[in-house]
């Protein structure tokens, strides 16, 4: 009853169910990557592809064969009067300041909630915490800005009634601060979450084994805990970065990118390309360009911080 | 460094009637660069009791004293403690050499390369001076615990706290290990609890033995204090291997008579067995003789049941022929002795290396004879 | 009065929702068949020499923002689906929004999409060739009867636009609501300064003045800062009217947006909205400015929809007794000439359907439905001149809006979309915005527009 | 070496101990600064979902009012709004199912096997989520048309499984990489097929990781709009764009606008609610690990 | 249940120059049932052997049988074993009755109630009974120890793998433990490959003997022969404790001359030596005799460094009077003798106890001597 015998018996006679059970077992890295691989080759390769295609060609057509080559035209119209530069500029801005105030009062209250004693107020944060990321962009921006007038406006009122500052006005004056701020209350959640996640699987022992070694505690933050859940801050701080550059929905309903162009994300450049300048050579042109450089970035911050984990 | 007072610290892990009792009620003084071995059973509360002390775990009841200061709400790095963790806790993350810097980094001014240098050298001590660069995960147990203990030692706290530090260590390096750190508590003069499940650690390492059981104190002596006047029939049975023999039995007159065997009590014994009913006789398994030569006196004819060579003891375990149940005890020989198993044997007793042992209390009522030395030993490290 | 947005805020507007097509008014097109159901008899189609049912049994699929239009021939929508067999089934969308959609739908070629709203994008749309022009359903005596329809009912002004704004040789679609801008003001405040109703611009900006300073939580007035081509520059433009400007002096050379009348006009503007304005007037859009006068925060809108005065007279506004509605100011010695804005729905050449698109927007335009819609059910927006000198209607909604809003209509004038009028109109309006915002002096921000526009057509 | 900390010194650490109270008292102060400032929009936005529509934006605001539930009725009565709101919570619950099937073995095999080109791989997923929905509307619509999956449910689930799929293996893959492999190990020594160790050993320990990005799919997903507006037309609308329909061409309808809003929060509130505690449920690596 | 058979099997870690030869060249033959004792200092690649029996890790080089089936390609579930890790790991989020149920559910067809019947039993004969509710991190070191060995044992597996299973456990629960695996082996007849640092453990529990040291195998033998017929100074110095004393010499004729004294070697040891020139002697501290009585033979003085008293013996570190560097070999004596430090006293290494060693190799060259009982104990266990 050896088990090496008992394999070979069971090699030379499978049947049924438990052949299915063995191929299952032998190709299990594949069957557990081959659904991702496929959806991610049907949304990445079509999607980006036609991007190309129409970024090089004059219009658009239904027969493909039959369009007309356009060289680098769009690209060239992208930046001389689509405003690319500008666009990415100011999103390279939002980018990097919302992603620093989102990361550190994101980790803060992570860290913070997490050493909160009383579980039922630990449980309250979190939900609370959570909840702004799920308030729909269309109603952030639409409420937002009602709230944010100047005249009309509670924010400006409790500013002005209850403090002795006076309220500027946000959207007029300080159109990209408002906009990183929102941002930041509208998604610091998801930097909380993730953050949480990963400090409460930090292990006690490591914990401890700092206090002991006379760490105070912004050392073992910074020494110890952060070290210890690297790949997920990473993760987080990168995914969010992502996001953060092709953020569009709550900053259009906000501003429209405006005054005059000083919040116009490139996401609300290939928009005003697309859907008001009936430029679609010129929205994928920039599009086109604008992948390639997130794809660096991307690659330059993995390079840079690389994500090996604790136990690699 | 620091004297260390526990006043009646008691620790219960979990609420209300499911709470279990970790440390019950432990008073103790510890002097000032003492060295201090806690032994006891497994789930005893050794490591709780050194995480109390560390300031890892608030005691329930009690209060906690480094120096004069009533430490209760200090954190460990405010008590300034090195500790070597049971499971090392070592930073997965950070390489040996980090894994050993950084509580000099944390709690001291040293520089960079002063740092460097203790480190280095303490890892050479240790025989892990070619691992430094290597990551925790890719070092053998052994090797790990090495690590645990160097990046305690490498510092210079108030109290060094090691749980069972050398207990994945071979022999020898076991014996090396002792030596380095008992060398290093005689240098440094520091306060050191230690934890171990060593008889020989147990028994020279420290200056005193702290037994516990139950998360009760059952014994604080020295060493050989623990060994020849045990307080309890616990104390008796758990320090020394192979443990004391027992054997239980009741008075009758003058005579124990327990389960395969009568034993006459001496006067000395009588008198400290006074009316007590149920008595435990207790023995050393180097204590007993095993008689060839059938003339001289015995006290019961055994029969062998196992024998355990070990180089050059061995240890026999035997079973009174009259015995109802099947009970053994041990004996250790020479190892070159001829003896086969089921072989009968003649066992003797000797009345001066004789305990007894209150049968429902555990209580200790009789202690064996000291020869001279052994006297001298016990007063001197008392 | 009910005003025209009335239909909007009332419970029946739940409906109004995107998905409402297959549940809402799928009231069962072939089975309620008693007419006596029906809002309008369906006798009132008769007289038509239109073939109603040659496409019985089909689907149209409709596109449209939400607009009380919607909510205004919604209930009537059974008469068409009785009188043509044809079902009906809608999209509704806000504006923007629809927008992205019905670029989807036509740009594709998907044509999902039948009948569509359609703005000021038509010249874009049909230089894509993706609009169905209707003359060739117009001139087939089966679909259109002219005499009974009568076209001469239509403003001028909603023919024009229906033409591209004079850009197209044909029907680009039929026009169905239009909105004129007008002036509003407070009365009590009037009353409280002894403020006369201002007829000229400078006239507005003394009241507006006065209410500024004299009051401490009123700003004088307030209008549309927000840059889009339907934002500021929809202001804007009548202004500049006024002063005698036109945009596009030599198209598509010259914008005219650099001439010393644009400017001035902008000048006015933005110092209007900065010396007497709201705070952040420059990120304010029509929704701001309306919430502002509802809310009781300003003393006048110095130019907005006229279709405001709804909302502004409702129940929600804490200022519905005391506002008034009266003609835009116009320059010293200059002609009124308010923009006008109308909506029309298309059809597209992708869609499947234009011809039952074409018999909808017929039945949909018709005399008989119009004048329902507005005097039976609260709309206020016509495109033809008689439903304003109709008496019920009239008694409806008031004869300050009445009167003011068919006056204006009668010499507004929209203004004309060209192709890539939102490429430059969007670039004028963010200059617009940045004058008003204060980062540029309007005569740079002019100048910075006309060249913008000069270089997309170059 | 350091004597001099040894009494006097030492007394001097003990001090310290009372910076710990202070950093208590921070924490507490900045928890609560944040709570106020995350609360107040949000109060905000209840408060004028119960509030008649005149009053939502009066100023000086009415901070104590009569609140009423007519908005919610409303919206409750409108079988729009119920079929909406059913459509996007079966589309978007379906889809977290989905996206945690599909993305979370992805992301095992990602962190334990040796992938070729690790890294290329990882940047081509993260590449999925880096062009803006608007670049890639045109083409998913063509798409979607193409498979006759435009305005169907399914085509929904699928939009909404690629919108998070990039997110789930990445974080995924941070998670899996923190667990040591020790665990598996010995779960196969224990008999485990790598499959059982993943599903019984792995998956329970990544709880809080599973869990926080089930939350973020689902937020995600839920709060989608371009896709939904694009690719959807009556079968398969979600109540993003429900929501939008209070804003009208010459109103806004602020109470019905704020109370659909609000009606959109709940059950995200209560989806947190319901997993908060596995949030939490880290790994109690407790001592056994040794490394 | 099966035998396994090591060939050449040869395991490094890392690349190229790198690389950290962990198992080196390894050639072993375990027959059915057989219990085999791996021992070796810290490092020397035991586990990292145990785990490539196990298929956790894949050899570099050469073959692993199981059975007659070569099993390099497959995983630890086709193997069939049962292991206890050094580091225990314990599933955290299981209670303990689930981490030793999930052995059992995994590999066999038990039903639910066969289970939990059989963890009961394990659990209660571990000591563990009590604790089934309760999370590996609310254990104590060496209870969670026990739920790792009784993970293991509660299966019925080919074999068994066990790394240090029982480090963490005080001196009596050792010895219940050993002799209860010992029991189960015995019963069950389960190949067991068991990894220690005990020396009891060493000498009592196994079959054989596999002593390791840098990855490479230097003795394979029973533990008497690994005792009393070690191959090479490494094995004689690491097994028995405390270890073997070594003294480095040169041979001048017949006499070594170590340093402090110089040793007359008996005929025997010259044909031995042969013309070796470096030679070490070796004689283990429970051999070496300390007299009293100055006038009988001896062979060199020394003078005392530490006594540690143990009990009933005592170990005495002692100083050939005349050495030059500072070099301490320890003897074992009575632990009632009267020794003091800094006393000199005289040293006598019986000539049939010394083992040599060549200098320069290490491999030994001259056996101790073995009387009757020790030859018989020998040959047996061969
Ligand atoms: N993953 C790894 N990467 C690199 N080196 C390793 C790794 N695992 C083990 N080693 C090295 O291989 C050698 C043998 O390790 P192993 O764990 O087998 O030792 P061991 O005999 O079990 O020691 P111990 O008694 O201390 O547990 C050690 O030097 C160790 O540093
Ligand atoms: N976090 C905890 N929660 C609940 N019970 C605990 C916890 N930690 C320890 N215990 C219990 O407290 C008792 C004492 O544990 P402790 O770790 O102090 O024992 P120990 O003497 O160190 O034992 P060992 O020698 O096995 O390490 C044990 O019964 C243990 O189960
Ligand atoms: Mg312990
Ligand atoms: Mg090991």
């Amino acid at each position: 009853m050896s088990t090496p015998t008992k394999t070979q018996t069971e090699t030379t006679n499978r049947q049924g169910l438990a052949r299915v059970r063995d191929l299952w077992n032998d190709y299990l890295p594949y069957w557990m990557i081959t659904p991702m691989v496929v959806v991610m080759v049907m949304i990445t390769f079509f999607p980006g592809a036609y991007d190309l295609y129409l970024s090089l060609i004059e219009e658009p057509t239904v027969n493909i064969l039959a369009s007309e080559f356009a060289g680098l035209e769009h690209y060239e119209t992208a930046i001389t009067r689509g405003g690319a530069i500008n666009s990415f500029a100011i999103t390279v801005t939002v980018v990097v300041s919302a992603l620093l105030l989102e990361s550190v009062i994101g980790f803060f209250l992570a860290a913070f909630v997490t050493g909160v004693e009383s579980s039922r107020l630990k449980s309250f944060y979190r939900v609370l915490f959570i909840l702004p990321m799920a308030v729909a962009p269309v109603s952030l921006a639409t409420i937002g800005r009602i709230m944010l007038n100047s005249e009309i406006g509670v924010i400006p009122y409790v500013i002005n009634t209850l403090t002795p500052l006076t309220a500027p006005s946000f959207l007029s004056d300080l159109p990209l601060l408002t906009v990183i701020l929102l941002d930041t209350w509208n998604w610091t959640p998801f930097m909380f979450i993730i953050f949480y996640a990963g400090l409460s699987s930090v292990p006690d022992t490591l914990v401890e084994a700092s206090r002991v070694d006379g760490a105070p505690l912004w050392r073992r933050y910074v020494h110890v805990i952060i070290p210890y859940i690297k790949p997920v801050v990473f993760v987080a701080v990168l995914i969010r970065m992502i996001d953060l550059f092709r953020t569009f929905g709550v900053v259009y309903g906000l501003t429209q990118g405006g005054p005059g162009t000083a919040t116009q994300l490139v996401s609300i450049n290939i928009y005003e390309q697309m859907f008001i300048n009936n430029a679609p050579g010129v929205a994928a042109a920039i599009a086109v360009v604008y992948l390639v450089f997130v794809i660096a970035i991307a690659n330059i911050v993995i390079a840079k911080v690389g994500f090996e984990g604790v136990w690699d | 460094m620091a004297a260390i007072t526990l006043d009646s610290v008691t620790k219960r892990f979990g609420e209300g009637g499911d709470a279990i009792l970790a440390v019950d009620d432990v008073s103790l003084d510890i002097k000032d660069g003492e060295f201090v071995v806690f032994v006891g059973p497994s789930g005893s509360g050794k490591s709780t009791l050194m995480r109390i002390v560390a300031g890892l775990e608030t005691q329930s009841e009690g209060d906690v004293y480094i120096g004069d200061t009533l430490v209760n709400q200090f954190g460990p790095r405010a008590r300034d403690i090195a500790m070597v963790f049971q499971n090392y806790a070592l930073y997965p993350n950070m390489t040996v050499e980090e894994n050993m810097s950084f509580g000099l980094k944390m709690s001291t001014e040293l520089s960079t390369s002063e740092i460097k240098t203790n480190v280095t050298e303490t890892a050479e001590m240790m025989g892990i001076g070619d691992l430094l660069d290597n990551k925790p995960g890719e070092l053998s147990g052994g090797q790990q615990q090495r690590v645990a203990l160097g990046r305690a030692i490498v510092r210079d706290p108030n109290v060094f706290l090691m749980d069972e530090p050398l207990s994945n260590l071979d022999a020898k390096l076991r014996t090396t290990m002792r030596t380095e750190i008992n060398r290093l508590q005689n240098d440094l003069d520091v306060t050191t609890l230690y934890v171990t499940h060593d008889q020989t650690e147990a028994m020279t390492m420290g200056d005193r033995l702290v037994v516990l059981d139950h998360g009760e104190l059952q014994q604080v002596g020295t060493p050989v204090d623990c060994f020849y006047r045990p307080v309890n029939q616990f104390v008796a049975g758990f320090i020394g291997s192979p443990s004391m023999n027992f054997f239980n039995g009741h008075m009758e007159n003058t005579t124990l008579r327990a389960d395969g065997f009568d034993y006459e009590l001496t006067t000395r014994m009588q008198s400290s067995v006074g009316d007590t009913d149920e008595v435990v006789l207790g023995a050393r398994p180097e204590d007993i003789v095993l008689r060839d030569d059938p003339n001289v006196d015995y006290e019961f004819e055994a029969v062998v049941d196992v024998v355990e060579p070990m180089g050059s003891i061995a240890y026999v375990y035997l079973r009174p022929k009259a015995q109802e149940i099947d009970q053994t005890f041990v004996v250790e020989t020479d190892g070159r002795r001829p003896i086969t198993e089921d072989e009968y044997i003649k066992v003797k007793i000797p009345d001066k290396d004789v305990h007894l042992f209150d049968g429902e209390t555990g209580r200790t009522i009789h202690q064996r004879e000291l020869d001279s030395e052994g006297q001298v030993a016990v007063s001197e490290q008392r | 009065t009910r005003g025209g947005s009335d239909g909007d805020s009332g419970g029946d507007s739940s409906g109004g929702s995107t998905s409402g097509g297959s549940t809402t008014e799928g009231s069962g097109g072939g089975d309620s068949g008693f007419s006596e159901d029906l809002p309008i008899p369906l006798s009132e189609y008769d007289s038509a020499d239109i073939e109603w049912q040659q496409f019985e049994g089909d689907q149209i699929n409709i596109g449209a923002v939400s607009h009380p239009w919607v909510d205004a021939i919604k209930p009537a929508i059974p008469v068409f689906e009785e009188l043509t067999g044809i079902d009906v089934v809608w999209n509704i969308l806000p504006e923007n929004q629809f927008r992205t959609k019905r670029q989807t739908d036509v740009s594709t070629g998907s044509g999902q999409f039948d009948v569509f709203f359609m703005d000021q994008v038509v010249n874009q749309f049909r230089n894509e060739d993706w609009l169905q022009p209707l003359d060739p359903y117009i001139n087939d005596g089966s679909m259109f009867d002219e005499s009974w329809y009568d076209m001469d009912d239509l403003f001028e002004s909603s023919i024009w636009q229906a033409h591209g704004g004079g850009y197209s040789d044909t029907w680009t679609g039929m026009p169905i609501t239009v909105e004129v801008q007008t002036q509003y003001y407070r009365q009590d405040l009037y009353d409280k300064h002894g403020l006369e109703v201002p007829e000229t611009w400078q006239h507005h900006r003394e009241n507006a003045k006065v209410i500024h300073e004299e009051e401490s939580d009123i700003v004088g007035t307030a209008g549309r800062g927000l840059k889009g081509y339907g934002m500021n520059i929809y202001i804007l433009n009548t202004l500049l009217r006024q002063e005698g400007s036109t945009l596009w002096t030599e198209f598509p050379n010259d914008s005219g947006l650099d001439t010393q009348g644009v400017i001035k006009a902008a000048e006015y503007y933005t110092s209007l909205l900065q010396d007497y304005g709201p705070q952040g007037a420059s990120s304010q859009a029509w929704s701001d400015v309306q919430t502002t006068m509802q809310e009781g925060r300003t003393g006048h809108i110095v130019a907005d929809a006229n279709l405001f005065w709804g909302g502004l007279t409702s129940d929600e506004s804490s200022v519905q007794d005391t506002v008034r509605i009266t003609k835009v100011p116009k320059p010293e010695g200059g002609e009124l000439n308010p923009n006008a804005f109308n909506w029309q729905i298309s059809t597209s050449q992708a869609a499947s359907n234009s011809e039952q698109a074409f018999l909808f927007m017929v039945w949909a335009t018709s005399e008989p439905t119009n004048t329902w819609m507005h005097t039976e059910n609260g709309a206020v927006f016509s495109v033809r001149q008689s439903v304003w000198e109709n008496d019920d209607f009239i008694s409806q909604v008031g004869e300050d809006f009445a009167q003011v809003s068919l006056e204006s209509l009668q010499v507004s004038s929209p203004d004309p979309f060209d192709r890539r009028y939102p490429e430059w109109g969007q670039r004028y309006s963010e200059e617009l915005q940045r004058a008003i915002a204060g980062q540029k002096s309007a005569e740079e921000a002019m100048t910075d527009a006309a060249a913008a526009a000069e270089d997309i057509y170059s | 070496m350091a004597t001099a900390d040894t009494e006097p010194g030492s007394s001097q650490r003990f001090e310290k101990g009372t910076r710990e109270t202070l950093v208590t008292v921070a924490r507490h102060a900045v928890l609560l600064t944040w709570s106020f400032l995350v609360l107040f929009p949000l109060y905000w936005l209840a408060s004028m979902s119960l509030k008649p529509s005149g009053q939502a934006n009066s100023l000086p605001p009415d901070w104590i009012f009569l609140p009423t539930v007519y908005n919610y009725l409303q919206l409750v009565q409108s079988s729009d709004f119920v079929t909406a709101f059913a459509n996007s919570l079966l589309m978007v619950g379906a889809s977290v199912v989905l996206v945690l099937l599909i993305g979370v073995p992805a992301a095992y095999v990602l962190s334990r096997y040796d992938i070729p080109k690790e890294r290329d791989v990882l940047v081509w997923i993260l590449s999925s989520r880096m062009l803006p929905p608007i670049a890639v509307v045109l083409p998913f619509f063509i798409i979607f048309q193409e498979f006759n999956l435009f305005d169907s449910k399914i085509g929904m689930v699928l939009m909404y499984v690629s919108i998070n799929l990039s997110l789930v293996v990445w974080v995924m893959k941070a998670f899996f990489d923190g667990i040591p492999e020790t665990l598996e190990e010995a779960a196969r020594v224990d008999g485990a097929t790598r499959f059982q160790g993943f599903l019984k050993i792995i998956l329970p320990a990544a709880k809080p990781g599973i869990f926080s990005v089930a939350i973020i799919s689902f937020i995600f997903a839920w709060i989608e709009l371009l896709f939904g507006l694009v690719l959807t037309s009556f079968n398969a609308v979600p109540v993003t764009l429900f929501v939008y329909s209070f804003i009208g061409s010459r109103s806004i309808e602020w109470s019905m606008l704020a109370a659909a809003s609000t009606a959109m929060i709940i059950p995200v509130a209560i989806f947190l609610i319901a997993v908060n505690k596995y949030l939490a449920a880290g790994l109690s690596f407790g001592v056994v690990i040794k490394e």
